[in-house]
């Protein structure tokens, strides 16, 4: 329970950048989501706050102390590993125990604690099994458990869910936070999966090709995007690819003219969220109304997506929330889309950039 | 309801279950009759035998050369897997761990001592010895205390760990690259330092590979003939030097029973190691 | 900015290059100094050398001895590999395919020629053909004919596939637990019946494996002494054996520019098998 | 491009049952999903229609035709792997000109089969490459692009997206359907992920256990679902168990009393869907409301779960539309949880069933 500093901590390979200049203060207390796609560098930084990578340059500062040149075992961080990690030969008790063997602490004093460290994890009658005997979620609380028992200053969490199956981890993942929250210990987790990140974090750290794209909570990410990646990867945007004429005017390249936030003339990329659109009559009264064709309808349940084409180059997708009197546009449909100008987040630095 | 596809199925089946059955009966063959053999009464092979005896398994008890042999077998065969296993291990680790520049060549040259005739690794080494012998000769300490390498104990375990080191190698790669190196990460962030984590984590983890290592150097020294032949000092003999020995003077079930006893030791210590290592899944 | 992490690892480093290194000149040394002393002018190895020169390599081509044993023991080689793959191949697919009752038997016998020492495996195999001739002998055919078992190249090939099985085996079953097999399906959804899926997919994917197999099968095969001792027909013999006999008569350099020859043959199949397959993958 | 019929399929391994008595009519043209948990027989299913596995009872045809026996060169089903299982040996051309060899075309005509294939992948400039050569999708279009090009009479998908990145699924998943509308051929597929399966599906096929729990489309597996499985299964459902005290009226193990369809008395379980209920002021006039407590809260983009305790026995997820003025509510306030009577659907049956 510490706070955890990064300052411009960096990595290369030779001339690969794994990591640059990443600067992150992480609260007493705080779930810190690392957040980007595979080989963006969150897995790097994880490994250099564990110790297990050495920074190339930087610092790593915990509860006020430097520690970057600290070995891991040394650091007082517990991990969880993506694979668990836990060590076969030893049952579920003895993995818990291990670390509090390493710390010396009296032989009297382990059994109670390693029973607290299960019970928190609801493991408490698995204490005698070996890890290949427990299911996948077993072995994942066993791992959280055996890094919670050294009652670390911080709590590394690496890809922890990825090996369960798509319900378990509905449920694990709020169980995981509020047992989080209950201890207060400040957590660092790496993820490729943005609702698991969106779930969980206090604040998200949105990274790419080794750089941090931006830092913030789930609403300042969503509603007001640094670039367009962040736009892209955390939930879902409409991309227009275009110009902007004057402060207020876009043109898509498929000539679409479209009502937009202010900005200064040139190439840009409008991004637009699929749930701020609107379909048919409610589409009246936006600043911005095209008539389009519907080419695709998905039906998921809690939303509709419906794909509409409004120019030859230009194809939206648009989220209406699922109501029992909701009709379902069928393909081919002719329909009009509309949105408020506000709606639309424009990038113009980039504007080149996936 | 039997559909076409599973008739040739079943067909194919049987086709291959009958070729591995074949390759079966063809290893196995040669070892069932000396067997039978080593039990027959009569010296001189023939059909059908005259009656059955254990005669020939006493026989060997009687005989200095096969004792003695096995003796200094277990004494070489023991040593080389110990020396072996120490070198080995950590060249595994080496191997299994770095991208080191060396690597690729050191593995390849792995190879060698299994793929390097034995007669030729046998006369390379004695021919070694023999020049070692030369050159130590000019130092003093050498000449004072009459210090021998050909021939010497020393000499002949050094050869066969030549032997022993692939397998160990081999086999503890492999059990190493079965490990996820995760689980040594997770030691070292729970305080273990890298040598607590090596004793408390990894080496039970790759124990097996180890003790597979170690069966197969002992097995594959203690047979060896090929390289001992040049290298064994006067008057000694390993138990596949006196077996060529004695059947160069006389041929009888003698050396049908020591090949069983020989097989039944091999034999013992794979189902040994069986219980702790699939050995089929290792090697 | 050195953490002392990284001293600490980087010693470890150091370490185990080192370890890896004594590992490399310790195999390495023998077959160095044999090089070195096939070189040599005088005909009794003593240091320093009086000079060097090639005279030993041509000594070789004049001793029928050599050249006999060259022959045969490629021919032997040869055959045995041939065979060794046609039944080894099918075996490799019917271990790596069915889970039939026999399979953990069968993988753990593959073992034996690997393990059961050379001596007693050549005692054996030589027993049986004694016991085959007699019973062969009671058939008309054999005797009218006048046809031998013992010593005859049929035989000796016979014996060396025993050599070559397992290597075969265990380097075609290795490569097709790599085989995703769904590859096959897809060639049978695509309209290819089993027999051309085998021989349009499943062989090409395999065929580093088949390669890597026919290399080592061929290299044990042509080493082999051991066993070859036995089985071999009077009159004849097989490079190793010729070596053997030679060192009994004299030492002189002849027998180590004999093992570079040896040695360079088995690099040169070496290598130009690792432009197909990296050896130390698949080994 | 034919009807495809499955009869009382089934696969049983000595004592274990793979698949239990399947019966299904595909239409000519149509994409049907296998939806379920891995070990539910869906795998095993498609299997037996490609012809890898040999039924233990039942008939399978296709274009009326009884396949049931036919081994599987012989059934014209173009199929797409999992692994995508391309032949490594082959370039690109050569994998799509495989199944047209088989099929004795000359050698004059297998090319312009081969470039229409590839054309229709979107992979012209790539047919002399090399499998391992080809990213991950590029060697999942190369796979169906082989199973394409012999025309088969159906297509068969098993887990096609399984092994391509989240981002890129969105929008093959799209691509495949479109294509597949546009060749009008007739497609089952197998996956384990819901929202793929909604999004690709004419109709779906849920199964568990072995046996097909329920076959719909999209709005009737949702709003009508047989079972407490799929409740749980497609879509998210909060499921309180209890029992039924009288028609209409419901009693949860937590002691609440709500008001629900007619249904006997007796133990039941009432599925809620999240997105049904609401919070707050609007919550006044439902015919369910209830206070409650937030317990978690999750910022999701497009939606806003609110996790609310509403008894010490149960907890809702509350799923809201996110409006630009939607106010989070903090963890700990007090809440009002609201719902129409008709909102909630009752399964009798499996009661006990998870």
């Amino acid at each position: 329970m510490a706070r955890l500093e990064l300052q411009n901590l960096s990595k290369h390979y030779g001339p690969t950048v794994a990591v640059r200049e990443v600067t992150l203060d992480v609260g007493d207390g705080e779930f810190i989501v690392l957040l980007g796609p595979s080989g963006c560098g969150k897995t790097t930084t994880l490994r250099m706050v564990a110790g297990f990578v050495a920074p190339t340059g930087g610092r790593v500062r915990l509860g006020g102390q430097d520690i970057t040149a600290a070995p891991p075992w040394k650091r007082n961080a517990g991990m969880v590993f993506q694979s668990y990690a836990l060590f076969p030969h030893l049952t579920v008790a003895e993995n818990v125990a291990f670390g509090l063997e390493m710390r010396k602490m009296s032989k009297a004093e382990i059994p109670t604690r390693v029973a607290e460290a299960l019970r928190m994890v609801r493991l408490d009658g698995y204490a005698e099994r070996l890890p290949r005997q427990l299911s996948g979620g077993q072995q994942q609380r066993v791992a959280l458990a055996r890094a919670l028992a050294i009652r670390p200053d911080v709590l590394l969490l690496d890809e922890p869910l990825s090996n369960l199956d798509a319900k378990l981890r509905e449920t694990v993942r709020v169980e995981i936070r509020e047992l989080q929250r209950e201890l207060g210990i400040t957590t660092v987790m790496v993820t490729h999966d943005q609702e698991e990140a969106l779930i969980m974090a206090d604040r998200l750290v949105v990274m790419s090709e080794g750089e941090v794209r931006q830092v913030g909570t789930q609403r300042e990410l969503y509603e007001r995007p640094a670039d367009r990646f962040v736009a892209g990867f955390v939930g879902r945007s409409n991309l227009l690819n275009g110009k902007v004429l004057q402060p207020g005017r876009f043109q898509t390249d498929g000539g679409l003219t479209l009502a937009c936030p202010d900005a200064a003339p040139g190439p840009a990329v409008i991004a637009l969220r699929p749930e701020r659109l609107v379909l048919g009559a409610p589409a009246q009264g936006q600043a911005n109304r095209l008539p389009g064709t519907v080419e695709f309808v998905s039906y998921l349940g809690a939303n509709i997506d419906v794909h509409v084409r409004v120019s030859p180059a230009d194809r939206v997708v648009v989220s209406q929330p699922n109501r029992p009197d909701t009709r379902l546009p069928a393909v081919g449909d002719g329909i009009d889309v509309g949105w408020p100008a506000e709606a639309g987040v424009l990038f113009t630095e980039g504007a080149a950039r996936t | 309801m039997t559909a076409p596809t599973l008739d040739s199925r079943t067909l194919g089946r049987w086709a291959f279950n009958g070729v591995a059955g074949g390759v079966m009966v063809f290893i196995l063959l040669p070892l069932i009759f000396v067997i039978w053999l080593s039990f027959f009464r009569q010296e001189i092979p023939s059909f059908p035998p005259d009656g059955y005896s254990l005669k020939w398994y006493s026989v060997i008890w009687s005989n200095p050369k096969f004792t003695d042999g096995f003796i200094l077998s277990m004494q070489v065969a023991v040593g080389a897997t110990i020396v072996g296993l120490l070198l080995g291990v950590p060249a595994a680790l080496c191997i299994a761990r770095f991208r080191f520049l060396g690597r690729e060549p050191l593995n390849n040259l792995l190879l060698l001592p299994l793929v390097v005739p034995g007669i030729v690794l046998g006369t390379a080494i004695y021919v070694f010895h023999v020049e070692l012998q030369i050159l130590a000769g000019t130092l003093p300490i050498v000449r004072d205390y009459d210090i021998t390498i050909i021939g010497s104990l020393g000499a002949l375990v050094a050869a066969h760990v030549l032997l022993v080191i692939p397998w160990s190698v081999r086999l503890v790669t492999a059990s190493l690259a079965g490990l996820d190196r995760s689980i040594e990460e997770a030691a070292l962030s729970l305080g273990a330092t890298p040598i607590q984590a090596f004793f408390r984590v990894t080496l039970p983890v790759i124990r097996p590979g180890i003790v597979a290592a170690a069966l197969f150097g002992f097995v594959v020294s203690f047979g060896n003939l090929e390289m001992t032949l040049f290298l064994v000092g006067a008057g000694r003999t390993t138990l596949p030097i006196a077996i060529l020995q004695y059947l160069e003077w006389k041929i009888d079930p003698t050396i049908a029973a020591v090949s069983v006893l020989q097989i039944l030791l091999i034999g013992t210590a794979m189902v040994i190691t069986d219980r702790f290592v699939k050995l089929s899944r290792v090697v």
